[in-house]
């Protein structure tokens, strides 16, 4: 596959280079009622390979970061490159993978043909995508909705089509906005190993948001926590759990230890007495 | 008088038949959805038939639809001959010309914010021109026959078609414009497999409206010359010879046509767009 | 006052000038009248408009009020301004057009909306076929309202009146000696125009009759002042002009011409003109506007009363 | 200010098209006057110039071109011809004068208010009932459609003298005309918007059992707004073209109808086109006047 | 408070009967490609004052029976009651409090003037208007947002505002669809308190659609476990833990048992074969 020589050639050279790096990334908002800060001096580096999850209070900036990233957002003030270069000539040369926080399928496309659509943009050849369909369909446990329009499932069942069209492709780096809010904890488990799997076998980078501590702490290398007004980032917790995870690692002292400290940081953005 | 209480028992009645049909399960059925409307146009004929005849309304005011009725059966080939010069020959080309040039343009100009902000204000203009003046122009310049008509309806569907398509083509939500960003897909890709799909219920809505305007507009045109054929020239000269029969089979004529063609391009939506909400329902 | 509607048949201009003049001069306030002029325009077929009771009297092309008898609106004639027809058909001479016989394969414009029985009366005397150019036929065009098929040349020959189009066509810059015209009168199937009708069941209502007949005194009266005053009429006309497009110069050549066409009348109808024009319309061959002898179709009565 | 300069530069494309468009449109009038008044033209003879292509006859007598800008009758006018004329009949004119285009503007624009008015307040009548009562929504919406496949200028003088026998006349008659055409397109529009609102919207008034009249005040109406002004811009654009269809068979003793009438009767081209350019301005200043409303109104609803 | 007197007379009367009662309950979505059963054969009943959660996989049919409560939806079979009367009388009798999965804001009124509709549908006075708005937007957190148009705030603002909305008014059962679905730990915590805080004072009753397996626990009286392709109920879960609920309570080993309990429950509905 050309596409995978090429990430491995790039990996070589990466392992020196960031793939994200942020410097002092401001963002406002003109909107009619004076404008909004929704990011403020964003500093962060992602490395190849990394798995950073984000979490802040709903309106603190995660999902405008994540769109920064992908230069559906164009920052105010700062500097940002993807991979050496501009997000925007990252995004011309196909690097992301993107899920957003709602499904936004097409209507007119079945969820096959949704999940086939990157596939036709890239190139790919019939048999591949008949292949590719039916591998993430599978893995997102969808087999057999294939032909229905995404009006006739459910919401959950719609998140995890867009999930699945996110991963039929292989993108180089995976940016997802809360892809399994809508989803219960025995398929949040699943998907949340499948997603390691994945991670561990393709040395994607993926940036995640997320607004359970426990999935933050079990998927990522790396957890950015975020406070709002201004959007800023108060911690960046490393994490020294194994790239080997098991769901049972959740319970030991080292995660509970991880996910007392991003509670932590999380609750310094709140106002809250208790 | 009796006739004309007559019609206003049988209008209520029909009223009647009509609420118990709508609101019973017949509703829900094929039959039960044409034979509403059938129902209340059939309520309106007869009444309209007693009403002409219980007033003594002259035939040249208005004739009774029986009267027309029996003028439709005698006169068929006429009739034929009209449609045939001004629906098919004038209105079907112009519209089939005028909706295919005005997706062109709309796509042409799509590519360009400027030409979109400068096009439209005057395609807004030029829509608003009357069609008894542009008509006269319009024959002037192609002549008495069918060319002439088939241009006036161009010139009334074009802009009703460019202004919907180019709106359609902007019906995309942001976050199906950023999928198809973050796969860099090219200009016509996401033409194709975004933009024209989501920009299909616009253009239906454009297609529905021209359908009825293309056939007034053809048969307008007539009044302002014409061969001795056609369905706006034989309005205007049954007008003349106060033959109100031969003008109203004409228009029943137009108004079967038109009908029939809006309902087809209905159907053709539905097939189309049957992933908009609308007409999920 | 008594009210009266008039109903023209086309717009307000010189071809109506004796009802604006008796209205202006106030002959219709001396007979006690309260005359309301309505104009007409290519849109509007005074018959329907009297048969909806829009006007008690209208002024018609007598093949159109017989056509409108026979279709059972029952007008009636009680009255007959013009003596003589102004219609007449205008060709190119450059198109090589000499004799009637030469219009053969030719395109011909031809006003509809009731106006046509006189043209398809005279080709069906002349033996020419109305259904499209051959040897012994001719192509019809329905003309609009101007003289713009002729300059366009998109045909050979258009219908003309001799007071009002012949003369946009010489306006346009064309000189007399490049047409060649064909008057109906000299073809010999002229029929009467620009007559006053009424429905007959009126008639028999004395005090409808009487309205009439001051009406028709009135108006012959505007008309004569008309023929003696052209200009000043014209002027009349012109300032019950509503829409602001005639011109001073048009219309005061069109009342010059109006009046040669309205010298020869009394206002009351030659019976010998009427026979013509039934004749006529009688022989219109394959398709005649009417297909037998109206009856009843023309009435001294008024005319009488007023003119002695 | 990006279009304004956007719809220049289109205006001066089309401008510019224009007057090249004029030469070949014109140069077969133009020649004629020409050799009448004795000039040498190829080839000679009007009949023999008449079958042959006009941009062949434009190259062939190129002096003639600037001719083809101010001919008296012309077949496509000049831009210049047609704003002279517009200026000399608005501008240069009283405007109680029967040969301004402002006053017949006027007449036009009074017909088409009260068209418009009646026009857009029984559309909405109809799209509630429409919305509300389903025997109207499946028998009055086809019939509606058949309404507007009718050829309206057809019937046009038939209302006019039906309307006039039952005593009816002067503005009202030509308004009636002007609503019938703008009723359709603020009835679909309208039925549309009352529509618009998502089951979920439908649902929450459900679930506080809001009645009929309050799902009306609060949800459907509000939603509609966007819809309803989208479908006012069109239907007073045809209440326009109504008022001028129904001007003709009421006499077209004034208004715009009758300038273009009587422009069209006297072949008067230049006046046709400065009546027809009166009429788009005034359809344009009533859009936007509606646009300018439309705005004001979805502001003040936060929805701008 | 003449709704409170009203509420503590009901009380009375509700001791001995059911609040909700299904029987035998079925819904069939007739769509093009074939029927869709999304609830088969469910028996449930809620009593008075009973907190009930619906916890299962997407698409089993949650938001389905929350529907058919609120007589939002017919059922195609069985027998439905609620407050002894059909759903649709109750409906009319304006018994619940809607919180609907996606917020569904209208987007012509301000955040203040949503939360104020159904007080203006049902007739409060002005002042209690006003004062209700300020109180629940208090509660939700988002004071000085009241005149913000929805759009103008992210994803979770408007989560939360669309729950003060259905908070404002008393409403004797409270449906809530996964409210807090787009929440972070901390806000939802917080929100959780407050909602059995409420609860505890007025003794009304709630259905709650969650996915959170703890959340379920920490709030309910009583857990209901459904499972997919057909709907249906797999377990209902008693809680035995007391109505005052720290939030210390989850570390307690009668929640971890219910927990554990509960995801057994969940997984039986998966096809996974962790
Ligand atoms: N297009 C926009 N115009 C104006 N303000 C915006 C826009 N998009 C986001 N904002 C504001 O920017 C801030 C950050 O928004 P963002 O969507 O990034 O939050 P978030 O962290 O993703 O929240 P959530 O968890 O609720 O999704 C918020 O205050 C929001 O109101
Ligand atoms: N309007 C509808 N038409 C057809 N099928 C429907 C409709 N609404 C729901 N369904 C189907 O009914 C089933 C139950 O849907 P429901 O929305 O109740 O699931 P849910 O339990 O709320 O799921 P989620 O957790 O994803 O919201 C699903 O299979 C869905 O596809
Ligand atoms: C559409 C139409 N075209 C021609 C005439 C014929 N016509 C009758 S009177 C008159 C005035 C002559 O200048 C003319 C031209 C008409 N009535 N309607
Ligand atoms: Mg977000
Ligand atoms: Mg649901």
């Amino acid at each position: 596959m050309n596409n995978e020589t090429m990430n491995q050639t790039a990996a070589a050279r990466d392992a020196a280079q960031p793939v994200v790096e942020a410097r002092g990334l401001d963002l406002t908002f003109q909107t009619n009622d004076g404008p909004v800060q929704a990011l403020k001096d964003v500093n962060l580096t992602i490395d190849k390979g990394d798995f950073v999850s984000f979490i802040g209070p709903s309106g603190c900036g995660k999902t405008t970061f994540l769109r920064v990233m992908a230069a559906l957002e164009q920052p105010t003030g700062g500097t940002i490159t993807v991979n050496g270069m501009t997000p925007d000539e990252a995004r011309r040369n196909r690097a992301y993978g993107y899920v957003f926080q709602a499904a936004g399928l097409y209507p007119w496309r079945t969820i096959a043909k949704n999940i086939r659509l990157p596939l036709e943009i890239m190139g790919y050849s019939r048999a591949r995508q008949e292949e590719r369909v039916k591998d993430v369909l599978q893995l997102v446990d969808l087999e057999g909705f294939g032909e229905k329009y995404p009006w006739q499932l459910s919401g959950g069942m719609q998140q995890r089509a867009s999930i699945a069209r996110a991963l039929a492709f292989d993108a180089d780096i995976l940016l997802m906005d809360e892809p399994f809010g809508a989803l219960d904890e025995i398929v949040r488990d699943h998907l949340n190993e499948q997603l390691l799997q994945l991670w561990a076998r393709t040395n994607k980078t993926i940036g995640f948001v997320t607004h359970s501590i426990p999935e933050a702490v079990y998927l990522s290398t790396r957890i950015v926590v975020m406070s709002p007004r201004p959007g800023r980032i108060t911690d960046v917790i490393e994490s020294p759990l194994p790239k080997e995870r098991p769901l049972e690692i959740r319970d030991t002292p080292e995660f509970i230890e991880i996910a007392h400290r991003v509670r932590e940081g999380l609750r310094a953005g709140h106002s809250y007495d208790d | 008088m009796t006739l004309v209480v007559l019609a206003f028992v049988l209008w209520a009645f029909g009223i009647w038949v009509n609420m118990r049909l709508a609101s019973g399960p017949a509703a829900r059925t094929r039959a039960g959805k044409l034979a509403v409307p059938v129902i209340f146009g059939v309520t309106i004929l007869v009444m309209w038939e007693l009403l002409v005849r219980g007033l003594g309304v002259s035939m040249v005011i208005l004739p009774a639809p029986t009267l027309i009725a029996a003028r439709f059966a005698t006169s068929l080939p006429t009739l034929w001959a009209d449609f045939a010069q001004t629906f098919v020959k004038g209105a079907l080309s112009g519209y089939v010309m005028g909706c295919g040039a005005a997706v062109l343009t709309a796509v042409l100009i799509d590519r360009s914010d400027f030409l979109r902000r400068g096009l439209l204000p005057v395609g807004n203009f030029v829509a608003a021109l009357p069609i008894v003046g542009t008509a006269p122009i319009l024959v002037m310049w192609f002549g008495f026959d069918w060319q002439s008509k088939a241009a006036v309806v161009v010139v009334m569907v074009f802009f009703p078609m460019l202004v919907n398509t180019v709106a359609g083509l902007t019906q995309t939500s942001a976050m199906q414009r950023d999928l198809m960003r973050t796969y860099a897909a090219g200009y016509w890709q996401s033409f194709f497999k975004l933009r024209l799909p989501a920009a299909m219920p616009f253009i239906f809505n454009g297609l529905k409206i021209s359908s009825t305007l293309a056939l007034i507009g053809a048969i307008v045109a007539e009044f302002f010359g014409s061969p001795t054929l056609g369905m706006g020239f034989r309005i205007s000269t049954s007008v003349g010879q106060l033959s109100l029969d031969m003008v109203w089979a004409e228009i029943v004529v137009a108004a079967l046509a038109g009908t029939a063609f809006y309902g087809a391009v209905a159907m053709i939506e539905k097939a189309v767009t049957f992933w908009h909400p609308s007409q999920r329902s | 006052a008594d009210a009266v509607k008039l109903q023209l048949k086309w717009v307000t201009q010189a071809q109506f000038a004796g009802y604006y003049v008796a209205q202006d001069k106030g002959f219709y306030g001396e007979e006690d009248l309260d005359v309301t002029i309505l104009p007409g325009g290519p849109d509007i077929a005074p018959t329907q408009v009297i048969a909806g009771g829009g006007a008690d009297v209208m002024i018609d092309w007598m093949p159109s009020a017989l056509a409108a008898r026979e279709k059972g609106l029952p007008l009636v004639n009680i009255a007959q301004p013009y003596k003589s027809s102004g219609m007449m058909l205008t060709c190119w001479k450059d198109a090589g057009i000499e004799k009637p016989m030469d219009l053969v394969n030719r395109t011909l414009g031809v006003w509809f909306f009731g106006n046509e029985f006189p043209f398809m009366s005279w080709m069906s005397h002349l033996g020419i076929s109305t259904d499209g150019k051959s040897e012994t036929g001719v192509e019809v065009l329905k003309q609009g309202f101007n003289v713009d098929p002729l300059l366009q040349r998109q045909a050979d020959c258009i219908s003309t009146m001799t007071y009002n189009e012949y003369w946009q066509v010489i306006d346009a810059g064309v000189s007399p000696d490049e047409l060649i015209t064909f008057k109906y009168e000299d073809q010999g199937v002229a029929t009467l125009e620009d007559g006053l009708y009424v429905l007959e069941e009126n008639l028999a209502d004395p005090a409808f009759t009487d309205k009439m007949v001051r009406f028709v005194r009135a108006s012959m009266k505007g008309w004569k002042y008309a023929e003696e005053n052209p200009d000043e009429a014209a002027m009349i006309v012109l300032d019950n002009d509503a829409s602001g497009a005639q011109t001073e110069k048009h219309q005061k050549r069109m009342m010059g011409e109006v009046a040669k066409l309205t010298a020869g009348s009394n206002g009351a109808l030659d019976p010998a003109d009427y026979e013509r024009t039934v004749q006529t319309l009688l022989n219109g061959g394959s398709d005649p506007v009417i297909t037998k002898t109206p009856e009843g179709a023309w009435t001294h009565a008024i005319t009488d009363k007023a003119l002695n | 200010m990006r279009s304004l300069l956007a719809v220049l530069t289109v205006v001066a494309a089309i401008v510019v098209l224009w007057y090249a468009a004029c030469a070949p449109m014109n140069i077969k009038g133009v020649l004629t006057e020409l050799e009448r008044g004795g000039a040498q033209v190829v080839p000679e003879g009007a009949p023999a110039r008449r079958d042959m292509s006009a941009f062949g006859l434009v190259a062939g007598n190129s002096f003639a071109i600037p001719a083809t800008w101010a001919q008296e009758r012309p077949r496509l006018p000049a831009p210049h011809q047609v704003v002279t004329e517009l200026w000399n009949t608005t501008v240069m004119k009283k405007i109680t004068s029967k040969r301004s285009l402002v006053y017949h503007g006027w007449v036009t624009l009074s017909a088409t208010l009260l068209g418009f008015a009646i026009g857009t307040g029984l559309g909405i009548l109809l799209a509630v009932g429409i919305v509300h009562s389903r025997v109207m929504d499946m028998s009055v919406m086809p019939w509606a459609i058949v309404s507007q496949t009718i050829p309206i200028i057809a019937l046009a003088p038939m209302i006019i003298v039906v309307l006039y026998s039952v005593g009816v006349q002067g503005i009202l008659p030509k308004a009636i005309i002007s609503a019938y055409l703008s009723f359709f397109p603020v009835v679909v529009g309208m039925v549309k918007g009352l529509r618009s609102p998502d089951a979920m919207q439908l649902d929450l008034l459900k679930t506080y059992n809001a009645n009929t009249n309050q799902g009306f005040w609060k949800l459907r109406l509000p939603a509609s707004m966007p819809y309803l002004f989208a479908s006012l811009k069109i239907g007073i654009a045809a209440s326009l073209v109504g008022a001028i269809v129904g001007e003709l068979p009421t006499g077209a003793v004034a208004g715009l109808g009758a300038r273009l009438l009587a422009g069209s009767y006297y072949g008067q081209t230049v006046q046709i086109w400065s009546a027809l350019f009166g009429a788009a301005i005034l359809a344009g200043l009533l859009v936007g006047l509606l646009g300018l409303i439309e705005r004001a109104t979805l502001k003040r609803m936060g929805m701008s």
